[in-house]
């Protein structure tokens, strides 16, 4: 049961590798394709024994995910891959364990499986695929929509204010907090392989196109054109710069964002210099915000901070239990506090 | 029933009686359970069976002295094998006047009150609800009264301890226990050695409790308040090294017991409630055993993150009552469709909805028999008694284990609360639990079944070249594919029924208590066993033929028991719900059985299951 | 049964047949939906009585072509009163090969196939899991195979069309309409309508799609592929307005005639789910109407807001299927113990678990009838047709507002998503519903109940003077205080249980079709009135005696019904689980009922009822 | 059924009119007695009628608080009150909500709802009684229980990271966050007033003492002697100056806070002025995240922004659609679509 190293002589893992046998029923043109296909792609690279990876996801159509990775694979119900994840992965921690999960799955009927595993720190890799919508059930409000959006559900536009996944994620506590987008490939696999090397739970959101129910949800963010200007990729103790000719940068004014230009007076080195792995979560959060018209959205990695996990700390105290008091001995256990015996002939002692 | 005899080191005539049924009662600042757990480790060793049940206040501390503060204890002991903590208790031992009001109206016709008087002041007959003094007023003149003025008598006794007057004060219940310990002949013994251990830190305590219990024993040796004692006979009980053990302690061991029989890791994942907690707690303790708890953020996570774990190769178990039962209902479903191993204990309390929390019921079966969406069989146990939660804890991993099923396991507040002496298991005679994670890559098909119990492999992730997807789509037969071929579907939900119903071929034959047929059978359930056992014990004593079966496996239900009810006229189902398995049994055999049903938050007295027998013969 | 006629303006005779069963369908993408509702609307205007049912692919979009992504739609049309969409189709109309594949094993034998030759390319027949075309290989010729290349036909009618080739090829589903239309003898205008109105915005679609369709319907008379067409008589039907209607159409329009005949706000709280989310859909365009929507974060918050609502005195309704019922049950005790009222409908789905979310099935009924946690009783309603769900909305609210309770109104994907032609009713006949939030701020008590109904009167927060305090915990009879006695939770467990029973008051008499006693006695619910119906009509029209009874309350059962069931030797419940409604039949009566049970996901046939009473009689 | 305004002639409320006939069963010393009293206390100034005030609450020790207050009160389930009162409110929007739930109650089993309510804005006062423990299961951990806490559940110490609760709900989105002491009456009245003058939904977080389960869980920042060096009261538009002599101040260095001594080149205007109005909620979030040995416990209004509220835009969709449509005629509404008619000779037309 206790999964093996794989043996020396065993071919390194391809791509193909990670390539199940089930037929991929997603609309054509889905962003979900993309994101399918960086996975499996980053996979061979992670050094996982393909036997030890698991994927777990609730229910949506990012959830069909499991069945077109080849490995093991686990299809929940609704909104608690994040709790499945959590008992597979404390019961089991040389796993890797993955969770799939989309913005309704995740963050509505999820949210609060959500927030605890990512405050308990349990080493577990969360990808959200945020589409704007439900997919699988045709089209309905999802905690990311936008207020005044119409949907199914809402004809006459949302009246509710959207989460900010990012956001949630950093007060939650999370440890490693990124943000990709499905049309930047390489990106994505950037991020998703930082994910994979963090020690801790990660929380990876996904920008994605739903482009049957709610097409174009991000296309602000891919216009060939204009989206340099409107990301900025977030590069560890590198200062924040963006723009196509890399000329425009953010910085700090009081507590608040700004952007600067480069050149005229302006320096790199009056710019902010952006440190994911401070543990005041502070910056992390205002740098989440951003997202106004004339501000870029960052993208990458958020926060990456070194804390105890859950099922580091869970086995750690069986570990110091034992240590202590030896493995448990039933009989031990059975025959302790106050007991008598009766002897054949009846009488108690 | 009583001989009078002289006993040995004492200063009164002792009288010998059968059965004794005592009640302490009081605040639950009093420290009653404490005296109620003394005075039952005190009646263990005098060799005696027993049965106890405790009773606490409603869930919030209520207000020193008030109605809904009080907090009870009784213990039934006998020279015979009992089985239940008794109906009616022959005495009540009242720490103020709000535990006498709660308590009165359970008290049998000329019963012993003991009660301390120097509660019965203004204020907490107030409190309580008097309008006049109770001791005084001539309302209690068909019980045995026996006023003792306990507050002052214990701060005379301690007058020499350094403790502070507060300190001192609370010593009372000890003094109290003292005086109860000599009314029935009790060896101090053991409780001297509690508090000597338990205030180890300060000698001070140790001293004046101890002698708080001692003065109250020599008190009722000397005065002329009593003027005999009362000794029960050691009781003929199976040789061997007991211990007293109450619902929960006994689950815990069994869960723990079957962990190490199946050499497999056990994980628990629960969100706390009354009165499942306890067990939470007493696993939380148990690290060295390799035991994971999980304190979830509520039951579905508490149910999922143990379904996670089964699924990576635990055995999981999730306990809860009926509120947290209910939410974990759609999970189970996965469970179901997943086929994966999971226990699920059910601590009924008294509902609907957030109901008696404190309180026992069994009126959560059909949500565990039949309460989810679609055919979704599983297993259903209940325990007896509190000892046979440690059996009923093996057999439901065994099951859930062996079939790849999720099984209730059915207990309730009363079991779990409650306690009975327990002759310790010869551990070498526990049937080992077999697990296989292994699967040839080759042929592995996720939903290939064993011809015989029809269940799946359970394979677990890590295990190289068999990577395999499940899901809580219904599933093609074999391959475990998402499958909506409507023909498939049909078979896999007769499959899955088929599956549950072979849990038959493991359930030993029933056996019937009495005549295997005749005018009336009674079928139990769970913790009504006692009772039920009991009264049929006490007809059949005065000659009348009546059966009784006992059920521990509900569903399925065992595969003789259609051919027992249908050699009986008429079967009564004793309850403490409106007709949950009387339901059940007519809904299988088509039979028109009768129920008896009690929805008090209390466990049945003897008494009622007999008189209602007593009716239909 | 077809007789030859000639028809006035077409070239080819006319044979009228009693009643026709077609199936249209094709890849997801093909708009075979809409030919479906477009055929439906012609049949309707026709005069003909119909039954619909479409039937979805799984949930998501299977990849073109593929087997999982097959959308079928099927109409029964009559010159009788028909309860059906009809069993084996007599023409199934095949728009690619895995239509064929997937539906061809339901074609009645000698029925004809109309299939688009165009799509029988090899990419597609492998997609289909073809080896060979099986328009070729002989393998249909048991069947009247009729190849139509319809993409090929349709593309030649468009050539002068200046949409896109995509474009014009997307008309394809309204030349293929149009054959169907010309072989069955229906009005196009109808559709020619409902096209220009579509496609107002674009006059060249508008052009396209109605050439298409005439063009179809004109090939079709013109060649040698068809000799002759086929005429269904107008239905006798009750004069008055129709209009053809879907489950879930008359569901919602029935909660919001509640809301208005109780003059009280209607309240709608869900979360989506699979085939209940287009009740949410639908409510939510009705905002002129006061009704409110949310969307809730998942079921707990959709029942929850909605029991807030109702305790504010709206009608609360909320709505689900299976694993969101699951969900909602802890909540669903709250409103049982507070007494407030609540409706909660679940649109039943194939299960357990996720299970066939777009599949039909009758598998939840024990969930509603008794899967909550204690003592915690409910009224259970199902309606039995589409149409019927009008009704039954209004009686759903009307008793949760009349004895203050939950009420569970069960209808599943086949009612939700089938049609029928519903005769619109005269609404001033419509009775009103009592609605009091009034009590006396003297002697008002929460739970002071109505002599009659033991209703608990509605008090609404704002009204001064009443201020009180409710919730899950078990309350004093009458104040409504908390309460722990254990003889006041008997009477209030009791009390509930007996109130739900006195909604028997409001059941009318159970109409027996049929003698009121003999031989074999069916016992229909929900969905199955219509097969069950039509199979007792059938075999009575064979002269066999044998009655049926249809039960639209569940809980409490009608008064009227166990001494119905007495009257029968043998009483058979034909369901689509695997005997739900028979267990509660066989609880409460003690009667040993027979099963026809089905769980594939999709209704029963008139014939597999048919079969099963010939084998009992 | 609509609630009536006063009659004028009615003799203005008084606390007592706000104490119901039930006996209070909390423990002797509870820190929930405080929060009672203050609220009873409140409650004549906010111009409320008192049948137009509901209390809504789940399970708990805190959640008995709706039996003490002479108002309508509904004791729900555990988790699920402010989902109920999201209800309450949409359904009936005139009246005062208000939830009174535990750090359990509202943060572990109701974590979502708890999100969502924030998020939507639903107008409705949400008071969470944070005693960093189970008090009604009698111990258990919380999900604001400290890391390596020793309770009935964590026999050898909690292994999992705390949630700040109202750094959770500035990520919630909510438009008020405040914080109050059980033992700070006067300013937890000022908290309570604030919080029902907010139109929108307001999150309060009460540090509660429970004297049974977890004694002193506060201490540290009620110490007489220490509590104005641990404790800064936010106050809007005014520099956040702290300690006993108010000789200490916070100011910005970079986007972290630290402590300034006042005097010695230290002016008040050196100092950080807070502003709880800023919509941009990232500083209050760094605000919430303090609490070092080395730096005051933030205590009062955080944020208060303006936004329309979730049960007002429900309203106002419905006016919308009658103003347009008219109110709805259920006639219409049935006798609509394609319709035929059945003649008494039974062709149809
Ligand atoms: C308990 C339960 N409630 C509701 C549903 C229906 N449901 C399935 S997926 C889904 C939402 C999917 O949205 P999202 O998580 O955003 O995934 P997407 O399809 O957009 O990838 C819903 C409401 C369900 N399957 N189970
Ligand atoms: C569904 C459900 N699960 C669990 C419980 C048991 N329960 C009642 S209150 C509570 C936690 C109380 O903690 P908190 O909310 O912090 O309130 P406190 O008592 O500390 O004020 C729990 C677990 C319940 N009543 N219902
Ligand atoms: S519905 Fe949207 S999210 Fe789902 S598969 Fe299609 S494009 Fe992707
Ligand atoms: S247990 Fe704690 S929180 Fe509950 S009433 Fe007692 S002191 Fe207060
Ligand atoms: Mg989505
Ligand atoms: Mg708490």
């Amino acid at each position: 049961m206790t999964p093996t190293a794989p043996p020396a002589a065993r071919p390194a893992p391809t791509r193909q590798d990670f390539v199940s046998d089930q037929e991929v029923r997603w609309c054509p043109g889905c962003g979900d394709y993309s994101i399918l296909a960086q996975m499996q792609k980053i996979m061979p690279d992670l050094g996982i024994a393909r036997e030890n990876i698991v994927f777990v996801s609730g229910i949506g159509c990012s959830s069909r995910f499991p069945y077109y990775m080849n490995t093991y694979g686990f299809h929940t119900i609704h909104g608690r891959a994040t709790a499945i994840a959590t008992g597979i992965k404390c019961a089991h921690p040389e796993l890797s364990v993955w969770v799939m999960t989309g913005d309704g799955d995740g963050l509505s009927i999820g949210g609060n499986h959500m927030l605890h595993i990512l405050r308990r720190n349990v080493d577990v890799k969360i990808v959200l695929f945020n589409n704007r919508i439900y997919g699988l059930t045709k089209g309905q409000l999802s905690p990311t929509s936008e207020l005044g959006k119409i949907t199914k559900s809402t004809p006459v536009g949302s009246i509710e204010h959207p989460i900010n996944p990012v956001s949630f994620a950093i007060a939650a506590e999370a440890t490693f907090v990124a943000r990709a987008i499905d049309s930047e490939t390489a990106h994505m696999q950037e991020v998703l392989k930082r994910a994979a090397a963090h020690k801790g739970v990660a929380f990876v959101e996904i920008l994605q196109n739903c482009n049957i129910f709610n097409d174009g949800a991000w296309d602000s963010l891919k216009d060939r054109e204009v989206k340099s200007d409107r990301l900025v990729n977030l590069q560890n103790r590198k200062p924040l710069v963006f723009g196509k000719n890399r000329d425009k940068g953010i910085r700090l004014n009081g507590y608040k964002l700004e952007v600067a230009s480069l050149g005229a007076g302006v320096s790199e080195s009056d710019l902010l210099v952006y440190d994911e792995t401070e543990t005041d979560s502070s910056f992390a959060f205002l740098l989440s915000r951003e997202g106004r018209p004339d501000f870029p959205v960052p993208i990458g990695v958020f926060r990456d901070v070194v804390a105890p996990t859950y099922d580091e700390l869970m086995s750690r105290q069986i570990a110091q239990a034992q240590a202590k008091k030896g493995p448990g001995s039933l009989e031990d256990l059975i025959y302790s506090g106050m007991r008598w015996t009766v002897k054949a002939n009846g009488t108690s002692v | 029933m009583a001989t009078k005899s002289q006993a040995a080191n004492n200063n009164k005539p002792v009288e010998i009686v059968d059965r004794v049924t005592i009640r302490f009662a009081g605040d639950s600042g009093d420290g009653i359970q404490i005296s109620g757990n003394q005075f039952t480790m005190a009646t263990a060793f005098a060799g005696n069976d027993l049965g106890t049940m405790p009773d606490y206040p409603a869930e919030i501390r209520a207000p020193a002295g008030s109605l809904p503060g009080v907090s009870n204890f009784q213990i039934s002991f006998s020279e015979r094998d009992i089985h239940t903590p008794g109906d009616a208790p022959d005495v009540l031992v009242a720490m103020n006047p709000a535990a006498l009001k709660v308590n009165l109206r359970d008290l049998g016709a000329g019963g012993t009150i003991i009660v301390n008087s120097d509660s019965f002041a203004t204020a907490n007959l107030k409190k309580a609800g008097y309008e006049a003094n109770p001791l005084e007023d001539g309302s209690l003149q068909a019980y045995r009264l026996i006023p003792i003025a306990i507050t002052q008598l214990n701060a005379k006794a301690l007058e020499e301890s350094p403790l502070s007057k507060k300190e001192r004060d609370r010593c009372k219940n000890f003094y109290a226990l003292g005086v109860i310990y000599w009314l029935y002949d009790r060896p101090l013994q053991p409780t001297l050695d509690f508090i000597a251990d338990k205030f180890a830190k300060s000698p001070d305590m140790v001293a004046a409790n101890q002698t708080a219990l001692k003065s109250g024993y020599n008190f009722a040796d000397t005065t002329e308040i009593f003027t005999s004692h009362f000794r029960v006979r050691q009781a003929q009980l199976p040789p061997g090294e007991y211990r007293n053990i109450t619902g929960t302690e006994a689950l815990v061991l069994g869960l723990v017991a079957a962990s190490q029989l199946a050499e497999t890791p056990l994980f628990y994942g629960s969100y706390p409630i009354t009165p499942a907690s306890d067990m939470l707690h007493e696993l939380a303790y148990l690290k060295n055993f390799g035991v994971k708890t999980f304190q979830a953020e509520d039951e579905i996570a508490a149910v999922c993150a143990t379904i996670g774990a089964s699924y990576a190769g635990s055995i999981g178990v999730t306990g809860t009552s009926g509120p947290g039962a209910a939410l974990k209902s759609e999970a189970v479903g996965l469970a179901v469709m997943a086929e994966l191993p999971l226990v699920v204990v059910n601590v009924q309390r008294a509902g609907p909805s957030t109901g008696m929390p404190t309180k026992t019921e069994q009126a959560d079966l059909l949500q565990a028999a039949v309460g989810r969406n679609g055919e979704c069989p599983v297993v259903v146990l209940a325990p007896a008694t509190p000892a046979d939660c440690f059996s009923m804890a093996i057999e439901a991993c065994r099951l859930a284990v062996k079939y790849m099923t999720p099984v209730y396991l059915m207990t309730d507040g009363y079991l779990a609360n409650g306690s009975e002496p327990w002759r310790l298991p010869d551990l070498t005679s526990l049937k080992k639990i077999t697990v296989s994670h292994e699967a040839d890559a080759k042929s592995f098909e996720p939903y290939q079944r064993d011809p015989k119990t029809l269940a799946r492999p359970w394979v677990v992730p890590g295990a190289p070249g068999l990577e395999y997807r499940i899901g809580g789509l219904e599933k093609a037969e074999v391959t475990g594919d998402v499958s909506y071929d409507p023909v498939n579907h049909e078979r896999m939900v007769l499959l899955r029924a088929e599956k549950i119903r072979r849990v038959a071929q493991d359930i030993p034959p029933t056996e019937i208590f009495g005549e295997a047929s005749g005018q009336l059978l009674l079928v139990s359930w769970g913790s009504t066993f006692g009772a039920v056992h009991s009264a049929v014990e006490r007809v059949r004593a005065n000659g009348k033929k009546v059966s009784s079966v006992h059920l521990r496996h509900i569903s399925p239900f065992p595969a003789d028991l259609g051919q027992i009810l249908k050699s009986f006229e008429t079967v009564l189902v004793p309850e403490l719900n409106l007709g949950q398995l009387r339901l059940l049994l007519r809904g299988e055999y088509g039979l028109p059985v009768v129920g008896l049903n009690k929805v008090q938050g209390r466990p049945f007295t003897i008494g009622e299951v007999q008189q209602k027998i007593e009716e239909l013969i």
